[in-house]
């Protein structure tokens, strides 16, 4: 099968006052598939997000999305587009209830909410999908609590929820698992193989054993750069691989 | 720890209450009470002491607007609320405009001038924010001290109160009042529809985070714009208000201090809360009005209620009330 | 009105001599604010009440205890600055974890007070202090008349700029701090007393207003009213300088005092408000101010 | 009869010594000297403070005139709130006693049967002043203007009289009102080498840039510096050693007879300071007001102000004079320098009187004031 | 500070040889009642963990221990003292020393004066040039600001710094998130290097291997109390019942 590819960056390089955080990197993401982006702290990954979703310029590059170029446009109208990003660091609204927070997602699509003299009442129709998709995470025990109250893992998990509502062609999660329990993690493992049926996923992620049995393709980024490229297999058998992020000890 | 930390420091969000979807039927006995309150008091006190507080009322409601649902605190609401008095002063005056139209003519240079000093300000954030708007204020002030209409110390007077629609004479108290109460009592209801809509809705996940909301696609620019030009908007239109009922426009509507007043009603009222704003402008008019005769000591009174009600009453007196019944006022 | 040719450069210098004196008052204020704001995060709107009460207490000191104005150089900031930490510790202390604004209407409300009651005792005309015998006269620099007293304005407000920049910027002292208006509890969890250094930094920062106006007072009449508006032009410096940028207020302090007296020769009616237009620009080029970091 | 007395003036702003509680001390000495209460007038005074803005001035004139039974108002200084209080009497049909204000347009353009401008104006200020500077060999000018509506017609009016008189304006420069630093004008006034520096501005303003003025040698340099509204409080506040030679106009000065000495010594056993020409003016005007009233046997306010015009006035404070036609009250005005140091004999020996102006030079010829009530 | 002799105190059921006890450790977030009485010992040179799902409980713990969680009640005694009416900063001069969830790195700081923000309250703390060692990216970026360095690498000096003061007691929560694994791996010889020296360590980890690693013994904490012990010893006798409590 030709290679169908939905988002592809080239030379795409940020440079921090004086500081190479990004450095010349090519990166071609298949259609459909979970593309895994790895490497030791500081490689560059969290950038590479923030590039190509326009949270950050890049100094040089550029960034091509369902073949029309986008280096040149802004942070919302990416997710517009329908490609939608996930924070490291977790990122809800604190004051909104779990159920809010993700209608606020499920109104955009909406169009957008200017409309300033329509009563909120019309935003109940979402209540239905919102709250089937705080199920799909397993909180819909706490659609009413608000989300600052909610542990760490939990707004993790909202943030899925929130990012899924919009049901974006791409999706961009930074460390979807970082801060989960263990049964957490089994769950938005099967809740991402789930929804990666139509969509396209990229992805940092630490923990390698879910690395390992979701991603289809991963790239190894390390100061900046390419390090290797592949399926899991062969890229954790890289030595570099090894020597740089993974580790000798690891099983 | 941390989390709550950060959160209680980042802005106004404690004080602010997630409403549920739906009117509370509270809010409706509220607005009714407020009304007949509105219709009886003419009858009771002073009318055009009752005015100033309506037209402070509504400003005060316009700013919370921005406040307490948009998360913006505008050092310079004053701009707005003075340009509109002098432009409708100025219609009224030496255009001849009927009070209505006057009114709207100076609530549209209110919503112009918003759209003006908003497009640029909103690109700043908080403190940034409030001295971008303070700035801009100070200009508007500069302008309303120099140009040649404004009248500069003398202010623009003996304004004519006219016919509203050209009809019904505006010279009797009772007549003016009940035309007061209701373009207030319609800002308010305004109001209360922005904060209580789709738009709405946005507006509060944009002051929780405005980060992820952009994440979703949201302009948040624009949101911004347009709260803050409907609060520029509705800030004039308590100007305009003033201007006819007064007969008066001057610099004090202008002056920074009118922006670091609104800022106090909004306070001490209760900030995000709907009715606050309404109970906080109430008390300060009051305030104003009956300590003038305590001379001198004025400004130690004023004072002294304020500190009082940041460390006793904090969530203003609608808030703690709110608190208390456990239901969002 | 705008005669640039009309003006001689001799004239010229004169003016922008008395914009770095006005500039020094400038510093000094912005100075104790940006300390004030970067540590509590509060906007102490009693700065020019404080500034006030330095002017004051000096006058006091002169009229009631014989003190002059070299000891009251020093006496009348320590004064001052012990309210500053009464007032902390009783009241300010209490709002940390909330909004900055409370923290703004709260010092605004002690500035109402503070300068109703002075105006309550010593009325509005202003009480006369006259310049130390020392500096008394002045120099004819030729371009102008350079009193003395003002010539030592500018090198005191210089010594002391400097020496307060040094200690936060330089020192532990000054990361403690810094750390502190982020974190606060974090910090206390290092093991720091927080409290404490928050409290003496406010009565470090008011005892600077304080210090700003005795230096004032031999120039500017003695008067409750004395530092009213000027809150909100400190303020403005302080925001172009850069929130919690110790240089930057300084520099911007001694910068906005020469622009000032460049629009008192050129458009003197726009004196008022010029400061504002460039914290309009400033922030709209540079949003975190001239020296701030970005957020 | 009943009658209620609201002193309307600056309590606690720039204005707040030379009206402030002052005036209303001043009132209450006039019900007392004139026996009100033996003649069985109820006289009851209420005060308010009216911070300088024509807003709130305009604000409490209107809930006193329709919720609080006041009948006449007093004193109100600051020109712009004046001007709102002059409009809301005429509408109301009270009376309004100026003693404060000092815009000419009081009796001027904007005149109004109801109303009496009683101490001074800026055409008397600057033709008594102005006329005498001049008249001393004061002929080039420099203005620094207090950038408002009272500065600009003190200027106007000021710079008027000096070219009548032959002398003539170099410069002015408008400065922010209210200022503390005026350092940079007066370099401006000073290398204009103009021989008179007319300070149009008043209050906290005058007294910062005469004691700026000392600082940078101004006077010493030959220069004369006209204060074109300066009160007893101001040089008060100033110190003789820098106001020393300044010459000013004032309507009023407690040592100039026996009967002004008394009434002052009076006066300051309540007040606690001597009185300046404004409570002078609010004493005064009030005394006056009440004999209209008994006159009248009615406080009918058209009655009384006819009666007012109509009867010659008499007090202690400012002999004898007339209300005019145009509300304009005229007395005598005195042209005064700031004596020296080792001149003076006590806190408040201050002034040496240079010359008196008669009532009839000292203000606005009737026919010149476009007044619409002088026929 | 001087070594003080264990004083018998009211809380009779403190162990006499324990470094740390907890006692019946409640502690509320406002009204909410979060911990519902948390009970374990430390004894000087262990390492032990707190296990539990999210939500369980863990990092309320810590924060109670360090002095920060503003409402809690109950005993907790270090080196023999009574702490748990202490401020947070008498505690942290006694010798406990806190790496919180969300790294607390500060933004006006360079990465340089982050680490060298806290004090020294006792010897024997790393060397700054032992910390380089363990963490060599912080040395390259040293003059950056604090916040502007990746995710890792704001984790590493939050462990860094900490491992300067020389507390006693170190308390950890979740310091591998968001590491690379070679990273985890070396702060796994790290814990297991300062245990060594010494040091006492209280670990809250969700990264089940990487706690069995290093760890004495583990706590199980579920809605706000301590619901099992188990000994490392007896970790894989266990691992059934761990997985239940843990849900995996
Ligand atoms: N705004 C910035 N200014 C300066 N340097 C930056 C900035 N943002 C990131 N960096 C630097 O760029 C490098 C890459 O950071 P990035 O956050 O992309 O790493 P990462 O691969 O996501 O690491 P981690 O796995 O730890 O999250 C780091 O060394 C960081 O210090
Ligand atoms: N600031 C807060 N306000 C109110 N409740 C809170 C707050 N922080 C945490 N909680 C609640 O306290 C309980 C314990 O939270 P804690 O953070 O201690 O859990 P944890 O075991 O550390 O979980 P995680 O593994 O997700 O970090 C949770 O139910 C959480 O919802
Ligand atoms: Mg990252
Ligand atoms: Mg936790």
């Amino acid at each position: 099968m030709a290679q169908d590819i939905i988002l592809s960056a080239n030379g795409l390089t940020k440079e921090f006052k004086g500081f190479l955080a990004v450095n010349d990197v090519d990166l071609k993401v298949e259609r459909g598939s979970i593309h895994a982006l790895i490497g030791p702290n500081g490689a560059g990954k969290t950038t590479c997000f923030n590039l190509l979703t326009k949270f950050l310029q890049p100094s040089r590059g550029t960034i091509v999305y369902n073949d029309r170029d986008i280096t040149r446009k802004q942070p919302a109208d990416i997710a517009r587009l329908g490609m939608v990003r996930s924070f490291q660091i977790s990122a809800v609204f604190p004051h909104l209830t779990a159920i809010e927070n993700v209608r606020i997602a499920l109104q955009r699509n909406r169009g957008d909410s200017f409309d300033f003299w329509r009563s909120e009442r019309v935003l109940t129709e979402f209540n239905g999908r919102a709250a089937g998709l705080l199920d799909d995470v397993g909180l819909s025990e706490f659609a009413a609590v608000r989300a600052g109250e909610l542990s760490y893992g939990r707004k993790r998990a909202l943030e899925i929820a929130t990012t899924l509502a919009l049901e974006p062609e791409m999706l961009l999660l930074d460390e979807p698992m970082a801060g989960m329990a263990q049964e957490d993690v089994e769950r938005i493992s099967q809740l991402i193989r789930r929804i990666s049926a139509n969509r396209t996923i990229l992805m940092v992620e630490h923990n390698l054993s879910v690395v390992a049995a979701l991603s289809d393709y991963i790239t190894v980024l390390a100061r900046g750069k390419v390090l290797a490229e592949g399926d899991y297999a062969s890229v954790s058998k890289d030595p570099r691989v090894v020597e740089a992020y993974i580790g000798a000890e690891h099983a | 720890m941390m989390a709550t930390d950060t959160e209680t420091g980042a802005g106004v969000g404690p004080l602010v209450q997630s409403h549920s979807t739906s009117t509370p039927r509270h809010h409706v006995a509220i607005f009714a009470g407020l009304l007949v309150f509105g219709l009886a008091a003419p009858f009771l006190l002073y009318p055009i002491f009752l005015m100033k507080v309506l037209c402070f009322v509504l400003f005060a409601c316009a700013f919370n607007l921005l406040l307490g649902f948009g998360g913006l605190l505008s050092f310079g609401h004053a701009a707005f609320f003075g340009s509109a008095s002098y432009a409708s002063a100025h219609a009224a005056k030496i255009w001849g405009f009927n009070p209505e139209l006057a009114i709207l003519f100076g609530t549209g240079c209110a919503a112009v001038l918003g759209l003006l000093i908003g497009s640029l300000a909103i690109r700043r954030q908080g403190i940034y924010f409030a001295m971008v708007t303070l700035a801009f204020a100070q200009m508007v002030f500069f302008f309303s001290l120099q140009a040649p209409f404004t009248g500069g110390e003398d202010g623009i007077q003996s304004v004519p109160r006219g016919h509203l629609f050209g009809l019904f004479d505006m010279a009797p108290d009772l007549n003016l009042y009940f035309f007061v109460l209701a373009i207030v009592f319609a800002g308010l209801l305004a109001i209360y529809r922005i904060i209580h809509s789709p738009f709405g809705q946005v507006l509060k996940a944009i002051r929780d985070n405005e980060q992820r909301s952009v994440s979703l696609g949201y302009r948040v620019n624009r949101y911004k714009l347009l709260v803050f030009v409907l609060s520029a908007m509705l800030a004039g239109l308590a100007g305009a208000t003033k201007a006819i009922v007064f007969q008066l426009a001057s610099l004090t509507d202008v002056y920074w201090t009118m922006s670091g007043e609104v800022v106090l009603m909004t306070l001490l009222g209760g900030m995000g809360t709907v009715f606050g704003p309404i109970v906080g402008a109430a008390i300060i008019v009051t305030m104003q009005n009956y300590l003038a005769t305590f001379g001198a000591w004025v400004t130690v009174i004023q004072g002294t209620i304020f500190v009082i009600s940041v460390m006793l009453f904090r969530e203003g007196v609608i808030g703690i009330l709110s608190k208390a019944l456990k239901k969002p006022l | 009105m705008f005669e640039l040719l009309g003006i001689p450069p001799q004239a010229l210098f004169g003016q922008l001599l008395l914009g770095l004196i006005n500039g020094s008052f400038y510093a000094l204020l912005s100075l104790g604010l940006a300390i004030i704001f970067g540590l509590l995060n509060i906007i102490n709107f009693t700065h020019g009440a404080q500034y006030m009460m330095g002017a004051f207490v000096a006058w006091m000191l002169l009229n009631y205890l014989g003190i002059n104005y070299w000891a009251a150089l020093f006496v009348a900031p320590v004064i001052v600055g012990i309210t500053g930490v009464i007032i902390e510790r009783l009241l300010i202390s209490r709002l940390y974890h909330l909004d900055h604004l409370y923290g703004l209407l709260l010092t605004f409300g002690l500035a109402l007070i503070i300068q109703g009651l002075f105006r309550n005792y010593y009325g509005i005309s202003g009480l006369p202090y006259q310049i130390p015998g020392v500096l008394s006269g002045g120099q004819n620099l030729g371009f102008m008349f350079l009193p003395n007293y003002r010539g030592w304005v500018i090198v005191a407000s210089l010594i002391v700029c400097l020496a307060t920049w040094f200690i936060i910027e330089k020192t532990r002292l000054g990361a403690y701090l810094r750390a502190a208006t982020e974190n606060p509890t974090l910090v206390g969890a290092f093991g720091i007393n927080v409290p404490r250094m928050v409290t003496l930094t406010y009565g470090f920062g008011v005892a600077l207003a304080a210090f700003a106006g005795v230096l004032a007072a031999p120039i500017y009449a003695v008067n409750p009213n004395m530092g009213a508006d000027l809150i909100i032009v400190v303020f403005a410096v302080v925001v172009i300088g850069g929130m919690g940028s110790i240089l930057g207020s300084i520099v911007t302090g001694f910068g906005l005092g020469l622009i000032e007296g460049l629009t008192r020769v050129f458009y003197p009616e726009g004196s008022a408000v010029v400061i504002f237009v460039v914290m309009a620009i400033v922030l709209l080029v540079k949003p975190a101010g001239l020296f701030g970091r970005a957020a | 009869t009943d009658v209620k007395i609201g002193v309307m003036n600056d309590r606690s702003g720039i204005y707040s010594d030379i009206g402030g509680e002052g005036s209303v001390i001043a009132a209450r000495m006039a019900v007392e000297d004139f026996g009100a209460a033996d003649k069985g007038i109820n006289v009851e005074i209420v005060s308010a403070d009216h911070q300088n803005k024509p807003d709130v001035g305009s604000n409490i004139a209107r809930q006193w005139y329709d919720t609080e039974g006041v009948d006449v108002i007093a004193d109100v200084p600051t020109s712009s709130v004046a001007l709102a209080v002059n409009d809301i009497t005429r509408e109301k049909n009270k009376i309004f006693l100026n003693s404060g204000a000092a815009t000419s347009d009081l009796t001027g353009a904007k005149c109004s049967p109801n109303t009496v401008h009683w101490t001074y104006d800026t055409w008397q200020l600057a033709h008594g002043t102005g006329g005498a500077m001049v008249a001393a060999g004061g002929k080039t000018w420099f203005f620094l203007t207090a950038d408002y509506a009272f500065g600009h017609a003190l200027e106007r009016d000021t710079a008027a009289v000096v070219k009548e008189a032959g002398g003539e304006v170099i410069g002015s420069v408008k400065t922010p009102f209210p200022g503390t630093d005026f350092s940079s004008f007066l370099l401006q006034a000073q290398s204009s080498g103009a021989q008179v520096i007319g300070l149009a501005n008043a209050g906290g303003d005058t007294v910062n840039s005469m004691k700026q003025a000392a600082e940078f040698g101004i006077t010493q340099g030959g220069q004369a510096i006209a204060g074109l509204l300066v009160f007893v409080n101001d040089v008060h506040a100033l110190g003789l050693d820098i106001a020393q030679g300044l010459v000013l106009t004032e309507t009023f000065y407690w040592d100039l007879n026996d009967q002004t000495r008394e009434w002052s010594a009076r006066f300051e056993k309540t007040a606690g300071k001597k009185p300046s020409m404004i409570q002078a003016g609010v004493y005064a005007a009030v005394l006056h007001y009440l004999k209209a009233v008994e006159a009248v046997g009615d406080k009918d306010p058209t009655k009384v102000m006819a009666k007012m015009k109509e009867m010659p006035t008499d007090d202690p404070l400012f002999g004898k004079g007339v209300v005019r036609a145009d509300g304009r009250k005229t007395h005598d005005a005195y042209l005064f320098r700031v004596k020296k140091p080792d001149q003076s004999e006590g806190e408040w020996d201050l002034y040496e009187t240079v010359a008196t102006i008669p009532a009839d030079k000292a203000f606005r010829p009737l026919a010149d004031g476009g007044c619409e009530l002088v026929k | 500070m001087p070594e003080t002799e264990t004083v018998e105190h009211a809380s009779s059921a403190a162990s006499p040889g324990a470094l740390l006890s907890v006692r019946n450790l409640q502690g509320w977030y406002g009204e909410s009642h979060v911990l519902h009485g948390i009970d374990f010992d430390v004894r000087e040179g262990e390492v032990v963990t707190l296990l539990g799902r999210n939500g369980a409980g863990k990092t309320t713990t810590l924060l109670a221990i360090m002095g920060i969680l503003a409402k809690r009640k109950g005993s907790i005694t270090f080196d023999g003292r009574e702490t748990i009416a202490l401020p947070a900063r008498a505690i942290a001069r006694a010798g406990i020393a806190f790496c919180p969830e969300e790294r607390g790195i500060f933004a006006s700081l360079s990465v340089e004066e982050n680490l060298m923000l806290p004090p020294r309250v006792r010897e024997g703390g790393l060397t700054v040039e032992q910390v380089f060692e363990l963490f060599p990216n912080l040395r390259e970026r040293l003059s950056s600001q604090g916040t502007k360095l990746s995710g890792g690498e704001q984790q590493m000096l939050a462990i860094g710094r900490i491992l300067r003061t020389g507390a006693k007691l170190l308390l950890l929560d979740e310091p591998t998130e968001g590491l690379a694994p070679v990273i985890v791996q070396q702060i796994g010889h790290t814990i297991a290097r300062l245990k060594r020296e010494g040091f006492t360590i209280v670990l809250v980890e969700q990264n089940f291997r990487f706690a069995a690693s290093v760890a004495d013994r583990h706590y199980v904490v579920e809605q706000g109390r301590v619901i099992d012990t188990i000994p490392n010893s007896e970790l894989d006798a266990n691992v059934e019942k761990l997985h239940g409590y843990l849900g995996v």
